[in-house]
């Protein structure tokens, strides 16, 4: 029960995009097309969940040991997320250069993505274990996917729009994401 | 021969006001003919005819002057006997240029018709088929496609079904009605034809319950027929006329997507095209007129008029008495949900021309810009079961792929979608765009490739 | 794209050239008429705050979107009624307390951020009188929250409630449960006295006999049909009755829940807005069962912030609609079974 | 505290090692065999990764043009300077070699060219011939209803009074309005070139003067009192030969139906 309240948190209350504002960036960049969306979803998912695993075994096992877990925690992260990145974008672009492809740029984007810095150091604030990390990513991944697949449902609705020309693009996108964010809000307190 | 009440209903679909009550009581009648007649040498789907004739010759009633070019086409023949003045260019009602044979009327009685066949049983199909490939016959309904074709499937397509569509679901016109009311007989010796031809075991004659005299013109003279007959009696709903709907509404067979009737084992034709065949083939007379309902509610005295090919449109009001209450707003080719809006008067009828509509301004009600609401009333009214809203949307912001995708080349654009739209969107005109975008980029790969 | 037409030249497009002759402003003003009931009722139960509120709100929706189109120098589209609508149903969703420049606040945001800058009617994407109570409700926190006293507390006896305390229906039965007492006695008398609105609640929300005439006069309009309103109230219903036979210490009556918290305005005149829930019969069904789960999911998790939830849940619906629609596609005509 | 710094820098420097040597060896093991243009062509692209070529960014771009998916003209910031390295590069021609911008060869507007009827349906050029051959009395001239100015990527076309014209200054010659016009009357002409004859109708005289009042009707006093060579008749039409350079303008006053014009 505990495991599932955590996910529901993670997915509907306490959502990565809209509550807690990280890795917007990917949202307005792949949400153009439902394929990309969904394509970018999976590789989120398993960038984040892998990066909570192998992040709690950096702080477990190293930081804290040595005492650097104060100072270190935030660089040896993004050093160990970009080159997990680095890795996934090589093994994908062999095995599945489709998926590759559609992804384009923002697979090495994930890198920057701060959804998942934002879960590894979430994970370490919180104090979760090993198994509960990996969930809190995964779930925080989902999260980020169902936000994502909403939003470009509506992208491609709002696409075809006719706003006034100074928010035409991004701009009309923003002001979605904050309509949805509003809507989000209602689930607010479902679970703590 | 029983009458059987249409066993399946189609999923959409509409009910506008029929207003069929201004002309079907009116029998068919001739009318005094103009003295040039310009007939356009595209009055069918394919290639337009070659003119065969030139500026000075004498033409009789009957005598060919446009010539078959093509596979798909048809050949033209005089309606009227005269001297040919001059081939021009003139714009069909649809709004495409074409050739036309102008020819000026001289009072004569001479005719230049075909050999009939007297006992057609004993005729072969070939020779049958030639006959009305000869007499230039094509569907009457709307769309042209030549009936030689249409009659003459592949080997691994049998047919095992012929539908007679007296449906004539489009508002306003009555002109097939009044063909099952008043040549009903030769109506069922074109079908006889027909069926032999096809090899068909199965005839079905299909009427809107709107009809009720034709209905029962048809019983009558289809008393006697051998084998399995029967008089398909359909709910009135738009569009059953169509080709798909109707041979759901009669044998509950779906034609497949992208697929073609006689793919589920059907032919439909037009209870005035069974008129034109049996005329062709018994009679040796070509197709060279039709009946045409002058109708709508600015003309003074509606009307069902025999009239040769290459009449003009103001001929045609001024034999029922002018406009009543001033200029119409729009002259309709057709019926008004399918038919063509025309520029001009001038406008010549031909083959697949099955009414003039003219409506006064109070009745033309006109398409914005508005953006769709979403209100889903297209999506019910689909008789394809299509989102015309989507749809249209994608074509809109040029997302043709898009529209693709959503099934846009099923459309039939029988306009039921726009007929139910609140926000007067041009629906159908978003479709055809679509359409054509689609059949023009197919056209350049396929060029491509060769 | 009209044609004005002095001259003799025919009128020429694309067919087909008849109409059934709907209109969307026709579509509005049944909307309007549908609402007369329970504006009436709100009348009758809040006398001169319910006319202020709603005078406010479709004055402010009106001078908006006048503005708007002026601003963008596009077609002017008041006469099209959908500002007035919009007005109507955001009073409809205030307390009959809130100062007249919070609503007029709230009117600005639902035409110019919910709906005009997307390029106005037809192209929002969330219901511009929902999104624009949810932004009041997260503003206004103290002032959207706070209701005159009905007397409905008293009737049914929910004496563990703090006797000032002056909530709706739904809010005293979370107060309540929150602090651990037992669940209030729902009498005849109290339910009836739901049914015809004389409850604290939002203006337009509390009178359901007032609302269902409207709904009534709805579908014999064929403006909406019953997929969306059904599949809501029926999952609501279905929902809460179980709750309820599994724990009916624990739990409110589904009667309650149909009955109370804007249920009914919500699921027959908002999440049945046209332009924000999916086209095809599947898609309003899906609609329509989203709407009741999340708002019951609102309703019953004890620790959620909010009683009530029907404007929350409909507009995550909303948000989702683009995808129902694309995932409830009707089977082609001719697609092989 | 030397110490902690110290430790620092020899964990993060560990880790990185670490790192980078996995990387390596993935990159050996596991590369993929690429078009080596496409980097070629990536560094030749600004790199902004604006997207605004319509692909995920240069790398994308670049891919599509080496496999010859899409046009060396599409990458905005990069604008002529890119477009012609990537050209040189490539081994093509430049599309800009020879500078030319669109022309619309009509000038008859909604005053010279009346409606034949009035037109009630979307505003789009090719949807608008469709329905019963397009409004305009001339059934060669231009609609007026803007799908060219609506595909021209830098706003050069105007339409003004039912008439579209490109502004020749801002064309860049990309050839998508000469592509989309239905009654394709849109030519790619030199853009030196500033004397042009403004009508594609083919008909006879007669029948032109019926349709607009500034058609060519074919009179054939630009071919007698031009250059030599520099218009040549098509039939009924006038057209110019853009190879021989016109000195004399005064045809443009010769024109009794005024469609020469300068541009």
């Amino acid at each position: 029960m505990e495991y599932l309240l955590l996910v529901i948190s993670a997915v509907f209350v306490n959502n990565f995009v809209l509550s807690r504002f990280l890795g917007i960036c990917p949202v307005l960049g792949v949400s153009k097309k439902i394929s990309t969306a969904t394509g970018m979803c999976g590789a989120v998912i398993f960038v984040m969940t892998v990066a909570s695993a192998v992040t709690w075994g950096l702080q477990k096992y190293l930081l804290e040991p040595f005492g650097l877990d104060k100072f270190l925690q935030t660089l040896s992260f993004i050093l160990v997320i970009a080159s997990l990145v680095q890795l996934i974008d090589i093994v994908m672009k062999r095995f599945a250069p489709p998926l590759h492809a559609a992804l384009g740029i923002f697979l090495p984007l994930i890198t920057t993505n701060c959804a998942v810095l934002g879960v590894a150091v979430i994970n370490m604030k919180e104090g979760f274990g090993f198994f509960k990390s990996t969930l809190f990513g995964f779930a925080a991944a989902l999260g980020f996917s169902l936000a994502l697949i909403i939003f470009t449902g509506l992208r491609e609705k709002i696409d075809r729009a006719a706003p006034p020309r100074c928010f035409k693009g991004v701009a009309i996108a923003l002001v979605t994401a904050g309509l949805l964010s509003l809507a989000f809000m209602g689930f607010n307190g479902l679970v703590k | 021969m029983q009458t059987i009440k249409s066993p399946y209903n189609f999923k959409g679909g509409i009910h506008p006001a029929y207003h069929k009550e201004l002309a079907s009581g009116s029998a068919i009648q001739g009318l005094p003919l103009p003295a040039t007649l310009s007939v356009p040498m595209s009055q069918h789907l394919g290639a337009p005819a070659k003119p065969c004739v030139k500026a000075g010759d004498e033409v009789k009633k009957g005598t060919l002057i446009g010539a078959q070019a093509g596979f798909i086409s048809a050949p033209v023949h005089a309606p009227v006997a005269g001297k040919v003045n001059a081939i021009a260019e003139v714009l069909t009602a649809s709004g495409r240029p074409c050739q036309a044979v102008v020819i000026e009327r001289v009072e004569s009685d001479e005719t230049d018709f075909m050999q009939p066949m007297t006992n057609w049983q004993s005729r072969s199909k070939d020779e049958l088929l030639a006959r009305i490939s000869e007499a230039g016959i094509v569907g009457m309904g709307g769309a042209g496609f030549p009936t030689k074709i249409k009659l003459s499937p592949p080997m691994d397509k049998p047919i095992d079904t012929l539908i007679l569509n007296g449906a004539e679901c489009e508002p306003y016109l009555t002109s097939d009605h009044r063909m099952m009311v008043e040549h009903a007989r030769e109506i069922r010796l074109g079908a006889e034809i027909a069926r032999s031809i096809l090899g068909a075991k199965t005839l079905r004659i299909a009427i809107e319950d709107n009809k009720p005299d034709a209905i029962a013109a048809v019983e009558k003279a289809f008393e006697g027929v051998a084998g399995d007959v029967a008089l398909t009696v359909l709910r009135t709903s738009y569009p059953h006329g169509s080709e798909k709907q109707q041979i759901y509404a009669v044998t509950g067979r779906e034609v497949p997507r992208g697929g073609l009737p006689m793919d589920t084992g059907c032919v439909v034709e037009n209870v005035s095209t069974a008129f034109a065949i049996s005329e062709a083939v018994v009679k040796g007379i070509p197709l060279i007129q039709r009946v045409i309902t002058v109708t709508g509610d600015a003309v003074q005295n509606p009307a069902n008029l025999m009239a040769p090919f290459g009449t003009s449109y103001q001929s045609l009001i001024d034999a029922c008495g002018g406009f009543r209450g001033g200029r119409p707003a729009k002259v309709i080719s057709g019926g008004p949900m399918m038919g063509f809006a025309v520029s001009s008067l001038a406008t010549p009828t031909g083959k697949t021309a099955s009414g003039v509509l003219l409506l006064s301004p109070g009745r033309v009600s006109q398409y914005t810009s508005q953006a769709c609401i979403s209100c889903g009333r297209c999506v019910d009214a689909c008789p394809m079961r299509l989102i015309p809203s989507e749809l249209s949307q994608f074509v809109e912001a040029d997302d043709i792929e898009g529209a693709e995708g959503i099934a846009l080349m099923d459309c039939i654009e029988c306009g039921s979608c726009a007929f139910v739209c609140p926000a007067h969107r041009p629906l159908v005109q978003h479709m055809r765009r679509g359409k054509a975008c689609i059949m023009a980029q197919r056209a350049a790969a396929k060029a491509k490739r060769d | 794209m009209k044609v004005e037409n002095q001259t003799e030249l025919f009128l020429v497009s694309s067919s087909p050239h008849t109409h059934i002759g709907s209109s969307v402003e026709r579509i509005m003003l049944d909307v309007l008429i549908a609402l007369a009931p329970a504006f009436a009722a709100s009348l009758y139960f809040f006398g001169v705050d319910a006319l202020r509120l709603t005078a406010t709100c479709v004055a402010t929706c009106l001078l908006a979107e006048w503005l708007c189109r002026k601003a963008m120098g596009r077609t002017n589209t008041i006469s099209d009624l959908s500002a007035i609508v919009t007005g109507v149903l955001l009073a409809f969703n205030l307390p009959p307390s809130l100062p007249t420049w919070m609503a007029a606040a709230g009117s600005l945001f639902a035409i110019t951020i919910c709906k005009q800058i997307f390029g106005g009617i037809g192209y929002n994407v969330f219901n511009p009188a929902l999104a624009a109570r949810a932004f009041m409700l997260i503003s206004f926190t103290g002032a959207m929250t706070v209701w005159s006293n009905s007397g409905w507390i008293a009737s049914v006896g929910a004496s563990t409630v703090d006797a000032t305390t002056v909530a709706t229906p739904l809010g005293v039965v979370k107060e309540a449960l929150k602090a651990g007492a037992a669940m209030p006695n729902f009498t005849g008398a109290a339910v009836m006295q739901l049914f015809t609105g004389k409850i604290n609640g939002c203006i337009g929300e509390t009178s359901a006999l007032a609302l269902l005439l409207g709904a009534a006069y709805l579908l014999w309009r064929k403006v909406i049909t019953w997929h969306i309103p059904g599949a809501y109230i029926g999952t609501v219903f279905i929902y809460a009755s179980i709750l309820h036979l599994v724990a009916p210490e624990a739990s409110v009556p589904p009667q309650i829940h149909l009955l109370s918290g804007g249920l009914i305005l919500g699921a027959c005149f908002m999440a049945t807005d046209m332009v924000t829930s999916p086209v095809t019969r599947k898609g309003m069904l899906i609609f329509g069962v989203g709407c009741g789960i999340i708002t019951m999911l609102i309703r019953t998790v004890k620790s959620g912030a909010y009683p009530e939830g029907v404007s929350f849940a409909i507009l995550l619906m909303n948000a989702i609609t683009p995808l129902i629609n694309r995932g409830c596609r009707n089977k082609v005509f001719g697609t092989k079974s | 505290m030397d110490n902690i710094i110290l430790e620092a820098l020899l964990w993060i420097g560990l880790i990185g090692l670490i790192s980078g040597i996995a990387l390596a060896v993935a990159a050996k093991y596991l590369a993929v065999k690429e078009d080596p243009r496409i980097a070629a062509i990536n560094d030749l692209l600004p790199g902004a990764n604006c997207g605004g070529c319509g692909y995920a960014g240069c790398a994308d771009y670049a891919r599509a043009i080496a496999e010859g998916q899409a046009e060396i003209n599409l990458c905005t910031p990069g604008g002529l300077a890119c477009m012609s390295n990537i050209a040189a590069y490539l081994g093509v021609a430049a599309t800009a070699a020879k500078k030319k911008s669109a022309l619309v060869l009509c000038c008859g507007d909604n005053d010279k060219s009346k409606k034949r009827f009035a037109y009630n349906g979307i505003s789009d050029c090719a949807a608008a011939h469709a329905t019963a051959g397009g409004d305009k009395s001339c059934t060669w001239g231009c609609l007026g209803y803007g799908s060219c100015a609506r595909v021209c990527p830098v706003d050069a076309i105007t339409i003004e009074n039912g008439l579209a014209r490109v502004n020749k200054e801002l064309c860049i010659a990309c050839g998508k309005c000469v592509a989309i016009c239905p009654r394709r009357i849109i030519k790619m002409v030199p853009v030196a070139a500033n004397i042009h004859v403004l009508c594609s109708s083919p008909d006879k005289g007669p029948l032109v003067k019926q349709a607009c009042s500034t058609g060519c009707i074919g009179c054939r006093l630009c071919v007698k009192f031009g250059d030599e060579g520099a218009f040549v008749m098509d039939g009924f039409l006038a057209k110019v030969d853009y190879s021989i350079p016109v000195t004399k303008e005064e045809v443009i006053e010769k024109c009794p139906s005024k469609c020469i014009q300068r541009n």
